[in-house]
């Protein structure tokens, strides 16, 4: 048996969880993509397969204050900016996205560990969604995650004119339970029956049978040194495009800003593709788009992995080839270098 | 848009070293009063005033910018207010069509001569951005105090 | 029309008119073209594509390839919105004419795969051009999509499928289009009141997430070191921090590139947030139009720039406190 | 103090030494006069001023002084130049330690020592240099070889002549790149240097300085018949964050700021050449 909650009664669950928290879900933008908004009664959740921003924003967003100085001739007072963090949840979150949250851990909750991370998170309750309708873009199989079980907090499945719901974690069974009656209990069957379909339609797939065969942390020196770079890097324009999208990049910055009644340190999304990401007074060890470009791949496919127990840097959630001004992405990558490879 | 009783705008105003910078000391030492809240900014040439200029002096605070120079025909360089001319009405057409009120940024020709006539134009730029309220639509939040 | 630019690739890299042949190399699937530049017949043969996905104005790439090697010979392909630009960069003398050898390509439209998507065509396997439809081939079914419902925005409101310049045509050279109705969303914007104004762009702006793919797509957008990329400006930001930051980065974005923007319509094609930049420089366009005499840049290599040239009696900043609504 | 990695805590600049016309010592203390946190030679700390800049500078006082930290800094960017012009009582803002010290208290011990640093080079390694002076006992012998442009840019130079040269077995070789009027020692790069004096093959060399002397020494210490194994430097990055996570300055899956500045050379030859 699981919990059912008919499509009907999806506004009357996103109210009762409302008045709990804030809700965020994801929403059509006006121009066709969809971005996530705080639910309000009237609000419409969108139907699209993906945000055009991934949800790594709730936990790390583009831009934040770090600490404030005020500054008084020779002498400085240092204020912690940070405010008490709301609770709130996050609906609608597909597999590929739940998955990229386990890999940002990795990098802010490891040692030591980064406190704004860890506050927004400890917040945050996800509600995944799995999917029905996957895109040609998706390859989420590749790194093993299955589009049908997201694996949050609470899991939302949708069949049979409604959703079924199961709850992953302590916090995700607290939150369902505290709703009240508001679901009916129904037998999973066609819940499964769905998943299946799903999982059906990821093997037909154009990239169903991409392999991270070939890359990982071993694999450092022949890949860094692949002939490939040069011309996969060659249209690149040198935008942050791909990293911004992305639900794994993390790189960031520290910049300092003069409010004229204070300096406000904040932090905010950086790309390794920008020439001035690793700009010193004295040069740049990255002088050319080619080690830029082939930083970004390294990272996700040779870096991360070395250092996080092979685990790759991407969830194949298909943003980055969706939204790349030239259509270069990580597929291509792949693909390039793995044949490379093999023609040895 | 709130209208505030007690609202005192801070102006920015780009002053043509040439004309309107001695016209506006030509207005001092003739006694004319215009109002304090005035900041004035001394530029070589109205041309030498970039867009960013202006769009920086509104993100720092400012409600209302105003650029002086010297009356067409009359510049220093012989041409700069000609060209200033022509990228003020493009940015001010911008700003207008971003939904920014469009009194909050003029354009005027004093000479060194005219030190009535600046403080005449101070006075009237202050009142009509006073009567708009404060800059809400162009202005860095986290310079707001 | 691909074999024709093929063979005419491969005759000119042999005979030695050309050392470099800029053009397009097929995608995972069958909308997601990437530029790419040949130089040998055999890549050519084996990864040369061109189809109704092939949008990307090349004519930057020009600029890119002359950097590494001023004297290479080199060929490119344009279509017709392509040839302002590269106009453009020549008046701007960004790239060499003589070095380069232009065919130019007729041009109905370029699709665009977002249209396709919107239509609620997903899981694409396969896109065939059938006549004026697309026959999609998806995992969902097959689909069928007339290819004006197809039309990337942009190619509706084209303004000229007239080949500024070329050394020689593939296809059909076209006609300007002064009748195309581009300036028909500016000019309701410009009847909306200023706090309708305001809301449309703060809905369209917020969305923007400093990716500089507008800036850095962009024909136009030439300088060595953009004034946003300059520590010592003081505004250099990557931060989409606040509305201030968003409205400032394009403003002046499209101010830098005012009177010498050829309305290609890339900026609006990168953005992923979908964000209608080409209303903020087609507005200077306009502006320019009618405040100044019509003017399209990159329709030749010698005219004078508006906005570094003047008469003596322009019209006042005035004017635009005095017409429309506020 | 807060147990924040990027909150900083605040510093008060209580001294400041010139060194040679662009280098100059900083001391700095808490502002209720102690030393801001304990390091371990070769680690390095977060110095910034708010509204100009945040960057990461090699500590140049021993852990064995209990009293205050010094920072040895070059002027040759936007926040060095801000640093050099201030005066005694400004507050700073700092946060650190950051990276892995220099082996001191493992690989190190009861080895003999050779300290290889160019110009401002030194100021990583006269941390090493003042801890191994304090800790005698531990240590075999030490040479020093040192050098700059002109005897003017020879850094701690009045250090090196009053308390160096004259410690029991410490040797201290300085060069200058060019002749110059009131120098009678030696003349000429580093790299040469160290060949003519051709040291001994069982003594450890730490080495830091520019880019392009760390290559020709390395080459000669090769041909010297050293092996990578022995020799260690200190590397630069752009940093950010200092703690591994802004992801700016790796060498392949190396961050230099939590998993260096410290590598040994075999280290280093494991790792991609994009430094």
């Amino acid at each position: 048996m699981m919990l059912y909650l008919s499509s009907d009664k999806l506004d009357l669950f996103l109210e009762k969880a409302s008045e709990k928290l804030n809700v965020y879900v994801p929403v059509d933008d006006t121009n066709g993509g969809a971005s996530y908004k705080k639910w309000k009664p009237g609000t419409a959740v969108s139907k699209a397969l993906h945000t055009t921003k991934s949800a790594k924003d709730f936990f790390f967003p583009q831009t934040e204050n770090l600490v404030e100085f005020k500054m008084s001739g020779k002498n400085i007072e240092i204020i912690d900016p940070r405010r008490e963090t709301e609770d709130y949840a996050v609906f609608g979150v597909r597999a590929c996205d739940v998955r990229s949250f386990g890999i940002l851990d990795k990098v802010f909750l490891s040692d030591p560990v980064d406190t704004y991370y860890k506050n927004r998170r400890e917040h945050g309750l996800i509600l995944g969604l799995s999917c029905n309708r996957p895109a040609e873009t998706c390859f989420c199989g590749t790194f093993g995650i299955d589009a049908a079980e997201p694996m949050a907090d609470v899991d939302f499945t949708e069949a049979d004119n409604g959703y079924f719901i199961g709850a992953n974690t302590e916090k995700g069974t607290a939150f369902i339970e505290s709703l009240g009656d508001i679901f009916e209990d129904r037998g999973a069957a066609p819940a499964e029956e769905a998943k299946a379909k799903t999982r059906e339609i990821m093997k037909k797939l154009p990239l169903a049978n991409l392999t991270t065969d070939g890359f990982g942390g071993d694999k450092l020196d022949e890949l860094f040194d692949a002939a490939g770079w040069a011309d996969l890097s060659e249209a690149c324009i040198a935008c942050g495009t791909c990293t911004f999208v992305c639900p794994t990049c993390q790189c960031y910055d520290i910049k300092d800003y003069d409010t004229g009644h204070g300096i406000c340190r904040f932090r905010c999304w950086d790309s390794c593709m920008y020439s001035d990401f690793t700009k010193m007074a004295h040069g740049n060890p990255r002088l050319t788009q080619k080690e830029r470009f082939r930083q970004r791949f390294m990272h996700k496919l040779v870096y991360f992995p070395s250092n996080n127990d092979g685990e790759f840097g991407c969830v194949g959630c298909g943003r980055c080839l969706a939204s790349c001004p030239i259509n270069m992405n990580i597929v291509k990558v792949m693909k390039k270098l793995a044949k490379e490879d093999s023609g040895k | 848009m709130q209208v505030n009783e007690t609202f005192t705008p801070t102006i920015v105003a780009f002053c043509c070293n040439w004309c309107s910078y001695a016209g506006a000391d030509l207005s001092g030492t003739n006694r004319l009063q215009y109002p304090a809240n005035v900041k004035i900014i001394r530029v070589p040439c109205s041309c030498r005033v970039n867009p960013m200029f202006i769009l920086r002096a509104f993100q720092r605070g400012a409600d209302g910018v105003i650029i002086c120079g010297c009356h067409p025909g009359d510049c220093h360089y012989t041409t700069g207010n000609y060209y200033a001319r022509r990228r003020t009405t493009l940015l001010f057409s911008m700003l207008d069509y971003l939904g920014i009120e469009r009194n909050r940024t003029r354009l005027e020709w004093v000479s060194a001569a005219e030190g009535a006539k600046f403080a005449e134009t101070m006075n009237d730029f202050v009142a009509q951005i006073t009567e708009l309220g404060p800059n809400r639509r162009l202005e860095d939040l986290r310079c707001r105090k | 029309m691909q074999e024709v630019m093929k063979k005419r690739a491969v005759e000119l890299l042999s005979d030695g008119t050309v050392s470099k042949v800029i053009g397009w190399m097929p995608g995972e699937f069958s909308y997601d073209m990437t530029p790419a530049v040949f130089t040998t017949a055999g890549e050519i043969e084996e990864n040369f594509i061109y189809n109704d996905f092939c949008g990307a104005n090349v004519s930057k790439y020009v600029m890119k390839e002359q950097k590494k090697d001023a004297d290479a010979k080199i060929l490119v392909f344009l279509k017709p919105c392509d040839t302002y630009s590269f106009n453009q960069l020549t008046a701007e003398h960004k790239i060499s004419r003589d070095n380069v050898y232009v065919i130019g390509v007729g041009c109905d439209g370029m699709a665009d795969v977002d249209k396709i998507k919107a239509a609620g065509i997903d899981g694409i396997l396969g896109i065939e051009s059938d006549g004026d439809k697309f026959i999609v081939k998806t995992v969902y079914g097959d689909e069928t999509i007339a290819k004006a419902d197809a039309m990337a925005e942009r190619c509706l409101s084209c303004k000229s499928k007239k080949l500024m310049v070329y050394d020689e045509i593939i296809g059909e050279d076209g006609e300007v289009n002064t009748d195309c109705g581009r300036f028909d969303m500016v000019a309701k914007l410009e009847s909306m009141t200023a706090d309708e104004r305001f809301e449309f762009w703060r809905g369209e702006l917020s969305r923007c997430i400093r990716c500089n793919a507008c800036r850095n797509v962009c024909p136009a957008c030439t300088c060595e070191q953009c004034v946003f990329d300059n520590p010592n400006s003081g505004i250099a930001q990557k931060a989409a921090s606040d509305s201030f930051e968003e409205n400032m980065f394009h403003i002046i974005r499209a101010f830098h590139v005012a009177a010498r923007c050829t309305d290609c319509g890339e900026c609006s094609r990168v953005c992923p947030e979908r964000i209608p930049l080409h209303l903020l420089n087609r507005k200077f366009i306009k502006d320019i139009n009618e405040l100044y005499g019509d003017y399209q840049a990159g329709d030749d290599t010698e005219s004078k720039n508006p906005l570094t040239s003047f008469t003596f009696d322009d019209a006042e900043p005035s004017v635009v406190h005095e017409r429309g609504n506020e | 103090m807060t147990n924040e990695t990027l909150i900083p805590y605040l510093g008060v600049v209580t001294d400041i030494r010139i060194d040679t016309p662009d280098v100059k010592t900083f001391r700095v203390l808490t502002p209720d006069g102690v030393k801001p946190f304990d390091h371990m030679p070769g680690q390095c700390a977060m110095l910034s001023i708010p509204g100009v800049g945040e960057a990461m500078f090699s500590i140049t006082s021993s852990p064995t002084n209990k009293d205050y930290m010094e920072f040895s800094i070059k002027k040759c960017g936007c926040l060095t130049d801000w640093l050099h012009m201030m005066d005694v009582g400004q507050q700073i803002t700092i946060r650190g330690p950051y990276g892995k010290p220099f082996p001191v208290e493992t690989e190190l011990k009861g080895k003999d020592l050779l300290f290889i640093a160019g110009g401002i080079g030194l100021a990583p390694l006269r941390s090493v240099i003042n801890y191994v002076r304090d800790n005698r006992a531990n240590y075999g012998s030490v040479q020093i070889v040192y050098g700059a442009r002109s005897k003017d840019d020879l850094v701690d130079y009045n250090e090196i002549i009053n308390e160096w040269m004259t410690d029991d077995g410490v040797e201290v070789n300085l060069t200058i790149d060019r002749e110059q009027e009131g120098w009678d020692g030696h003349v000429g790069f580093i790299p040469n240097f160290v060949k003519e004096l051709n040291p001994d093959l069982k003594k450890t060399v730490l080495m830091c300085g520019p880019p392009v002397m760390i290559k020709f020494t390395l080459q000669g210490l090769m041909e010297l018949g050293f092996e990578k194994t022995q020799v260690y430097t200190t590397m630069e990055l752009k940093m950010k964050c200092g703690v591994g996570k802004c992801g700016r300055c790796n060498i392949g899956d190396k961050y230099v700021c939590k998993d260096g500045p410290v590598f040994r050379f075999d280290e280093l030859d494991e790792l991609p050449d994009e430094y």
